[in-house]
């Protein structure tokens, strides 16, 4: 007993990052009853992110932790790095004015909750942070105060709860097949083909794939991203969505995948038609940020199709994407918030923008653009070397599956240059009029320029990203 | 203390699972709702103990503890919303959730 | 002088970024910064044709380059997929330096255009100075990569050039474009990824080190037995991916070019780009397809551009002759352009697939000229659509005796556009039908019947030119509306500036062909010989 | 060497120069700049003459990698030179007056160099594809000088008529040149040899010979030149006379050695054919330009059929008698429209070409006259006069060719030679016609005539010389020696002699078609006849040979039916880019169905045009769709579950 307690207390230390994300929040959480300055709110959260960062440690060796509850690898360090650099910039959103320490609270929470998805080895700790983090969403969602944030509040909740209601249930058929909740103690070898175990699988995952808003668990999606806070929707949309991938990574690994081809066909068929459903659902869309919630359903396949791929250059390729998907996202809510703070949500609202803010405009275009995957952006960069992956895979296992989805995913860029180029199009190819319109401050267009530049950054130093990609030492996960 | 065989409890919790889904489905009271993911969640639990009790370890046990917490805390917060959205809806039928209709 | 070919490309893009800087209302510093710009940029295309070795012969297309610069870009290992060899790799040969030197020309031609603009000028040179870089790099890219990157890099300014600044249907017309285009450019990307991991080296260390290099991929340094070296075990739908691969590039290559039946956009984004923009699209930016063909789609998949060579032949063929008929049938000057367009270009395609060194050369003289004969003639509509605001050729009537100097300039380009002796147009096509007709017996890839039914071409052209002179610029004067008729005198000296060069030009290279054909002899013969005798090696793999 | 290049170039060039310096000079100084430029050319050429028949002048240059050009001026080629330059002297001097005060003349001078500079390197081409080139080339001048009144709606669309049927058959041409150049390996003139008949030879062969029937006016292309005749007058007497028509003669005559026999035969039966059918015309047209157009068309068809049967030495020489008279001819007609221009000053009541409003003009235009009736007697084939000469020999050889041929052929080749007897006949009567209803009788146009009509020189000087060019001993000292031409030695060599009768046969035939045709035409349209005197109400013909005739055999009102139908093809191809091709291929392009639709609502409400797509995609993608993301969270949920059962009924079952 004292001993199992000395390696907890002993794997304490690798949880650093963690733990002072959990005790940031509580501190800032008691922040928020003594200090009534806002300002505190985002130097503390600020704090807290950064102090979690520097606690964070790269380079070790892969460990279990707490029984074998939690395995930390490299790649979870770096996407922590990741989710830091994502979440830090929320307090420069002018969305961000009106925040309570709670809101920060709830943030911090979130990207707890996510990181421990990165190593969550255990079902019930998969339960849980799932639960945590969509716990803190689903109160983000809320921080509008609009009729409107309230009804998507409830319907992201609702749906929510089903979906982990039945990944519970789901879990609970895992648990009962191999007697253990530890993925790593996972084995179905004798009980193979059961129809009751399938569909516990397909529960169990189902309720991962609500994270990740792989299609059908997509839509809560776009009314979530519509009423949630502009620099929530940035952290919502990247942060759980990259650990919920690494974790179905997990799952998938756990469940041997590879060896069960409907699941593994399943999930395929899955990600072709997120990326359909994404584009297609996208075109009708008028409001600036339903229309980027779709574009992120369709990033979604993307990235599912990075985690499917069986080989190293697949955990590459995933790392990339994630990195610049992150970034493209920062940075395009960011200029989605500054309009959206001068009351502009709808698309035509936009139009002949040119006139008032032709600077921002440019920059809104080569984001589009590296979200539609055109270069000179890194969006380029990594459509590219996904596409060189899915080709490898192609030539490996010889699956029609796998041309379609690489068909289908170029297609989609086709397509996707509709709906990305609608604000573009708006702004400088129509005229409208734009009154009340006021500029926007040096400080944010200085912002939104150095996002933008990261953006192209990447695509002319993509070593960079390989650089990250190559110091995960374990890149099988 | 024997021998109530697994497969009643299993069957017990498809028939809770089930209802608790045809709660969700048809109820258009947001609380039903609610209550309709209860049931399913304690059908989830009623397999964890019930695979549990089979088995040589007690994780399911402890699952299910934990998942009941959680579904308390779930509820907490399905009903803080849920007073907003009456507050502001005047109604707590989710049929009236439709401003964002598309 | 060192770097001429960077200097080529990142002087717009520098001039660009200075633009960039100036306040708004500076709007004639600005059109003389991009005129400077452009004027530089055309001086060293000057130098580039004038130093170029042409008396080299090649036996390898590594040999074949000239003016070279490699600097390395992207280099990085890659896990199973090798190295990651991306680089800043730039040259000429007999292909690109004819166009290079023709781009530059139009560039500062356009800039003179342009030169009346008065709304947004700051934003219309800051993204026409873009594409001006783009452009280049586009000819004088010898990596895949790169090429790619500037080949996508043209569609957006442009999208905004047409989209902006265009006329009516602007919207329609750049969304058009850029769908097309993007569309072909995609299918492109496909087997750019597809080569990339099917070309490169294995270096000592059994390190294998794949490479977007385009000229390792004309050589053939395949490796072995993946997806797109010849003789691999791929094979999709019966036909090997080399096959597939070979359609893809086409398809996107002539979707760019135009040919039939990927050209309608251009009629579209001719319609209803601004003057100057239209004579890039039409002067250079459709030979950024042509060119494609010739360095990637030809050079690179020899043994399925020999297999492919009839359908290609007829393709060409049909866009000669539909295009020319449905150009008979325009109301509108400029779709009546855009369609002969369609109708040139459909020579270059036609040429191309005769792969004999006469329909070869034939078919890059034909884009040469074509680049100055329609951006002259799109010049020319632009002196009346800046008069009158109007195209429809039914709108006018009589213009030889109001506007002499004018008819002049009309005269020669749309006869020189018809193919008349002496001017430019007529030697593209003759090589080209010479190619054509004689392929049968030099190599029998395409039947000579191919080349002559396109002949219809040179009466159907004809029709449509001489049927426009007669209903435009013949006949009693006469204007639709008397507002017009002040309005009508004849040529600036701004627009001599711009049609006299042309004019120039079209009646040397008519005359003296070898000015251009001589230089690029080498590189032509050596196309050919490489596409025939690589070819046969690959299709008996 | 060298100075005969720079000699040659100079030949060459100098039309052109002239006509630039003179377009240069403004209107007035014009005429005589161009002449300046043109006398010294006309001396050159002489001197070429003297040079080339001592020695053949070939140059060559390599035009693109790979192919050869080569100039070349033999005998032949330096005898026509000399013809092209004497008669465009001539058409410059007259052209002076003709045109004085037209606005344009600076303009016209410069064509008229730029013509003759065009058909000199014709001439002087060795090169097939340079030929071609000034075979387009003087296409192309003889548009411009066509429509040199542009102003009037109808002359320009004469103009850009009689260039797009050239174009066609140049069409033709090229197709046969660069199947020499290319496949038979037969680039220059000079090398021409006869060879084994094969598929790809007779497609040339058929090629050039499209080639020359479209440039010298022959059936089915002779309808370009009627509508020629809207240039004005001195142009047709050098182009469309002269000259340029000519040039498919001369064709013809250099590449004769390579026409496989069942060309030749074609030839022939073309050419006779045209001879007649054109005769026909011009029997009953009243524009007096238009008579002289078909009987130039006649004519070629005489050289042409020459060419067909074997004695192209005989169409040589009709090429070079044709080429006095028939400008002589055409610049009397000039003389007379200029005249009745005059008396036609004030009240433009008439049509100065109509003959139905001449009449008795030889009291007026005393030079004219009898330049004119020189010409045409010699176009009759009257003895004494050069179409005599030429003509014999061209139609004994058609008989000689048809005695030889008729047992390997068939009893049809003695048609050939028929038609060229019938045209023979036929020719006199609508010349008399002509001379008769024009100088003969009295004015019908009831209006103040002129005395002093011819008041200058440059009018007078070249109808004089060129009349006297039309008689017999300007070309052979015999004047019944159809081989007795000065030049023939030196350019055919020795004259066979033939054994055989139908020389004479055919000799003393042809003076009688000849006499006959003139008692025929007097007869008819003499002085006296009743038609004469109501001439100048006279409509169109009501037979039905008269009407065809009249319409010249519906030739070129086929032209029109033909464009017509094409215009039409046009229109519905444009239709089908626009409704189909459009659609169809941005529907391939990405995804069948969206794009068509898409497009097509592009194309109706552009303005919208991304709403309205997002809108229908929203429509079309489907129910389904729309039932999943209807907002209705219950809705969603039954998605969810019945797509998971499915799949995972999919995947059990």
């Amino acid at each position: 007993m004292l001993t199992q307690l000395k390696d907890i207390i002993g794997d304490l230390g690798f949880l650093s990052f963690e733990i002072s994300l959990a005790a940031g929040a509580i501190v800032i959480l008691i922040l928020g009853l003594v200090v009534k300055h806002k300002l505190a709110y985002k130097v503390g959260f600020i704090a807290v992110l950064l102090l979690a960062l520097l606690l964070l440690s790269f380079g070790q060796e892969e460990v279990l932790l707490l029984g074998d509850n939690l395995q930390f690898n490299d790649l979870g360090a770096l996407l922590k790095a990741l989710f830091v650099f994502t979440a830090i910039w929320i307090v420069f959103y002018p969305t961000a004015e009106n925040h309570g320490s709670e809101y920060y609270f709830l943030m911090i929470s979130m990207i707890l909750g996510s990181a421990l998805m990165l190593s969550a080895n255990n079902l019930l700790v998969i339960y849980l942070v799932i639960e945590l983090t969509s716990f803190a969403s689903y109160s983000l969602t809320n921080f509008d105060f609009k009729k409107k944030s309230f009804e998507a509040g409830m319907k992201y909740l609702l749906f929510g709860g089903v979906s982990s209601a039945l990944a519970l249930y789901g879990a609970s058929i895992l648990y009962g097949y191999s007697g253990t909740l530890s993925l790593s103690g996972m084995d179905f070898g004798v009980v193979e083909n059961s129809a009751f175990l399938n569909l516990g699988m397909a529960l169990f995952i189902g309720g991962v794939l609500f994270k990740v808003s792989v299609v059908p668990f997509h839509i809560w999606v776009p009314s979530t991203y519509e009423a949630t806070p502009t620099d929530a929707v940035a952290v919502l949309s990247v942060i759980p969505k990259i650990a919920g991938f690494v974790l179905l990574n997990r799952i998938l690994d756990a469940l041997n995948v590879y060896e069960i081809s409907w699941l593994l066909n399943t999930v395929t068929i899955l990600g072709i038609a997120t990326i359909g459903m994404g584009t297609l659902g996208a075109l009708r869309q008028t409001n600036v940020k339903r229309l980027i919630a779709y574009g992120a359903v369709a990033h979604s396949g993307f990235l599912l199709a990075a985690v499917l791929i069986p080989f190293e250059n697949g955990v590459s390729a995933f790392v990339w994407y994630a990195v610049v998907y992150a970034l493209m996202n920062v940075a395009v809510f960011y200029l989605v918030s500054l309009f959206e703070s001068k009351g502009m949500t709808e698309v035509d609202q936009f139009a002949g923008l040119y006139k008032k803010e032709v600077y921002l405009g440019g920059l809104v275009v080569l984001v589009m653009i590296s979200l539609i995957g055109l270069p000179p952006t890194s969006g380029f960069t990594i459509k590219l070397f996904l596409f060189t992956v899915m080709w490898e895979w192609y030539q490996s296992v010889g699956d029609p599956l796998t041309v379609a989805y690489l068909v289908i995913a170029v297609i989609s860029v086709v397509f996707s240059l509709f709906f990305y180029l609608k604000i573009p199009y708006q702004m400088f190819l129509r005229d409208g009029q734009n009154t009340n319109y006021s500029q926007s401050s040096l400080s944010q267009r200085v912002i939104a320029t150095i996002f933008t530049l990261l953006v192209l950054w990447l695509f002319f130093r993509p070593e960079i990203l390989n650089n990250i990609a190559n110091n995960i030492k374990f890149l099988d996960w | 203390m024997s021998a109530i065989p697994l497969t009643y409890y299993l069957v017990l919790s498809a028939f809770l699972l089930c209802s608790g889904l045809l709660m969700v489905l048809i109820k258009k009271n947001a609380v039903f709702v609610l209550l309709g993911i209860e049931l399913m969640l304690n059908a989830a639990n009623l397999n964890l103990v019930a695979f549990s009790k089979f088995n040589p370890n007690l994780d399911g046990q402890i699952f299910a503890v934990f998942s009941v917490v959680v579904a308390a805390a779930e509820a907490a917060i399905a009903l803080s919303i849920l007073l907003n959205i009456y507050k502001k809806f005047d109604s707590s039928d989710l049929d009236d959730l439709n401003t964002m209709e598309y | 002088m060192e770097n001429l070919l960077s200097w080529l490309i990142f002087i717009p893009f520098i001039a660009a970024l200075v633009v960039g800087f100036i306040p708004k209302d500076k709007s004639q510093l600005i059109k003389i910064i991009a005129l400077a710009a452009t004027s530089i940029q055309l001086v060293l295309g000057l130098l580039l044709f004038f130093q170029f070795d042409g008396d080299t012969k090649p036996s390898l297309w590594s040999e074949a380059f000239q003016f070279t610069e490699l600097e390395p870009w992207i280099h990085f290992k890659l896990g199973s997929i090798g190295s990651l060899q991306v680089d800043y790799f730039v040259g000429v040969d007999g292909i690109s330096m004819p166009l290079v030197t023709l781009s530059a020309l139009l560039l500062v031609i356009g800039v003179i255009s342009s030169w009346k603009l008065e709304q947004k000028v700051k934003g219309y040179f800051i993204l026409y100075l873009i594409l001006s870089g783009s452009l280049i790099g586009c000819f004088v890219a010898l990596d895949f990569f790169l090429f790619y990157v500037f080949f996508e890099f043209m569609l957006l300014p442009m999208f905004f050039l047409i989209g902006i600044w265009g006329g009516p249907r602007r919207s329609y017309a750049s969304i058009k474009f850029f769908l097309y285009t993007l569309f072909g450019s995609l299918l492109i990307l496909i087997v750019m990824i597809g080569l990339y991991l099917s070309t490169g080296s294995i270096d000592d260390a059994g390190n294998q080190i794949n490479t977007f290099s385009l000229v390792q991929m004309m050589d053939g340094s395949f490796l072995e037995n993946t997806l797109l070296a010849p003789g691999s075990s791929f094979v999709l739908w019966g036909s090997s991916l080399r096959y597939w691969a070979f359609i893809l590039l086409l398809i996107g290559f002539i979707i760019k070019l135009p040919a039939v039946p990927f050209h309608t956009w251009l009629p579209d984004a001719h319609v209803e780009a601004p003057t100057a923009i239209s004579v890039l699209l039409a002067g250079v930016l459709l030979k950024v397809g042509g060119y494609g063909l010739f360095r990637i789609c030809y050079a690179i998949f020899p043994d399925i551009a020999i297999e492919l060579a009839q359908p290609v032949a007829i393709i060409g063929m049909i866009s000669i002759v539909y295009g020319g008929m449905v150009a008979m049938a325009q109301n509108d000057v400029k779709k009546l352009i855009a369609y002969s367009s369609v109708s040139h270009m459909g020579f270059v395609l036609l040429g191309l697939a005769a792969l004999t060194a006469e329909g070869v050369s034939g078919s890059l003289f034909q884009m040469v000229s074509h680049g100055f004969i329609s951006g002259a003639l799109f010049l020319i509509v632009g002196v009346i659509y800046d008069r009158t605001h109007d195209r429809q050729i039914e709108s006018l009537s009589g213009l030889a005796s109001k506007m002499r100097q004018y008819t002049f300039f009309v005269v020669l380009f749309f006869f020189a556009s018809l193919g008349l002796p002496g001017l430019s147009g007529f030697v593209g096509e003759i090589l080209v039908f010479m190619g054509a007709i004689g392929a049968e017996s030099i190599n029998g890839v395409i039947p000579s019947w191919i080349g002559m039914v396109s002949v219809l071409g040179l009466i159907i052209s004809a029709g449509y030119y001489l049927w426009t002179l007669q209903r435009m610029f013949f006949g009693k004067y006469w204007t639709r509306e008397a507002a017009w008729d002040v309005k009508m005198v004849d040529l600036s000296a701004r627009e001599w500036l711009m049609l006299v060069p042309l004019a120039l030009l079209t009646l040397l290279f008519g005359v003296f062909p070898s000015l251009l054909l001589g230089p690029i002899e080498n590189t032509m013969n050596f196309f050919v010989e490489h596409i025939m005798n690589q070819g046969q090696t690959y299709l008996n793999l | 060497m060298k100075g005969d290049m720079i000699h040659m170039a100079f030949l060459l060039l100098l039309p052109l120069i002239g006509g630039l310096v003179a377009f240069a000079s403004g209107k007035t100084k014009a005429p005589v700049v161009a002449l300046l430029g043109m006398i010294p050319g006309f001396l050159l050429s002489l001197l070429m003459l003297n040079s080339a028949f001592a020695d053949v002048i070939v140059y060559r240059w390599e035009w693109v990698p790979g192919y050869e050009l080569g100039w070349r001026i033999d005998e032949a080629s330096a005898l026509l030179i000399a013809l092209v330059n004497f008669i465009s002297l001539m058409v410059h001097l007259f052209s002076a007056t003709y045109l004085k005060g037209d606005a344009g003349l600076n303009r016209f001078y410069a064509k008229l160099g730029f013509f003759t500079t065009s058909m000199l390197c014709l001439l002087a081409a060795d090169h097939l594809l340079l030929l071609f080139v000034f075979w387009e080339l003087v296409g192309f001048s003889s548009y411009l000088l066509i429509g040199f009144w542009f102003q009037d709606p109808a002359k320009a669309k004469a103009a850009r008529e009689a260039f797009m049927v050239n174009r066609v058959a140049d069409a033709g041409l090229l197709i046969g040149v660069v199947l020499m150049i290319t496949v038979l390996d037969l680039q220059f003139l000079s090398e021409l040899s006869s060879q084994n008949s094969s598929f790809l030879l007779t497609l040339a062969g058929f090629g050039l010979l499209i080639g020359a029937l479209g440039k010298s006016a022959q059936f089915p292309f002779f309808g370009w030149l009627p509508k020629a005749m809207a240039g004005p007058t001195p142009v047709s007497a050098l182009i469309h006379a002269a000259t340029m028509v000519a040039a498919g003669v001369y064709l013809l005559f250099r590449v004769q050695p390579i026409l496989i026999p069942a060309v030749q035969s074609a030839t022939a039966i073309l050419g006779a054919l045209t001879a007649f059918m054109a005769a026909v015309a011009a029997i009953t047209q009243f524009d007096i330009k238009k008579v002289l157009a078909y009987s130039t068309i006649s004519q070629l068809g005489y050289m042409v059929m020459g060419i067909g049967v074997g004695a192209e030495d005989a169409s040589f020489f009709h090429l070079w008698t044709h080429a006095f008279f028939k400008a002589g001819l055409f610049l009397g007609a000039g003389a007379v429209i200029n005249y009745l221009h005059h008396v036609n000053h004030h009240n433009h009541d008439f049509d100065a070409q109509d003959m139905r409003w001449m009449g008795g003009l030889r009291k007026y235009l005393p030079v004219t006259f009898i330049s004119f009736v020189i010409c045409g007697l010699a176009l009759s084939g009257l003895p004494l006069f050069s179409g005599f000469l030429s003509k014999e020999g061209i139609l004994t050889g058609a008989w000689l060719w048809a005695s030889q041929n008729a047992a390997s052929q068939g009893w049809w080749v003695y048609l050939i030679s028929d038609l060229g007897f019938v045209t023979a006949l036929l020719t006199p009567i609508y010349v008399g016609r002509q001379i008769w209803l024009v100088f003969f009788g009295e004015s019908r146009s009831h209006m103040e005539q002129y005395d002093k009509a011819e008041p200058v020189i440059n009018f007078k000087l070249p109808l004089i010389v060129l009349g006297i060019g039309a008689l017999w001993f300007m070309h052979a000292i015999n004047p019944f020696d159809a081989h007795g031409w000065h030049f023939g030695e030196i350019l055919f060599g020795q004259a066979e002699h033939i054994e055989s009768n139908i020389p004479l046969y055919t000799m003393i035939l042809s003076i009688a078609l000849a006499i006959g045709g003139i008692a025929i035409s007097l007869v008819f349209f003499g002085p006296k006849s009743k038609k004469t005197e109501s001439f100048s109400q006279a409509q169109g013909p009501v037979s039905f040979i008269g009407k065809l005739s009249f319409n010249s055999w519906y030739v070129e009102k086929s032209y029109d039916w033909m464009s017509v139908g094409y215009l039409k093809l046009t229109q519905v191809f444009n239709r089908i880019d626009r409704r189909i091709i459009d659609r169809i291929v941005d529907s391939v392009g990405v995804c069948t169905v969206v794009f068509s639709k898409v497009l097509a609502i592009f194309d109706r409400e552009v303005i919208d045009g991304l709403v309205n797509f997002a809108g229908w995609i929203s429509k079309t993608v489907g129910a389904m769709l729309t039932g999943i993301q209807s907002g209705k969270i219950q809705n969603q949920l039954v998605w969810l579950l019945v797509l998971l059962i499915a799949i995972i009924l999919w995947f059990q079952f």
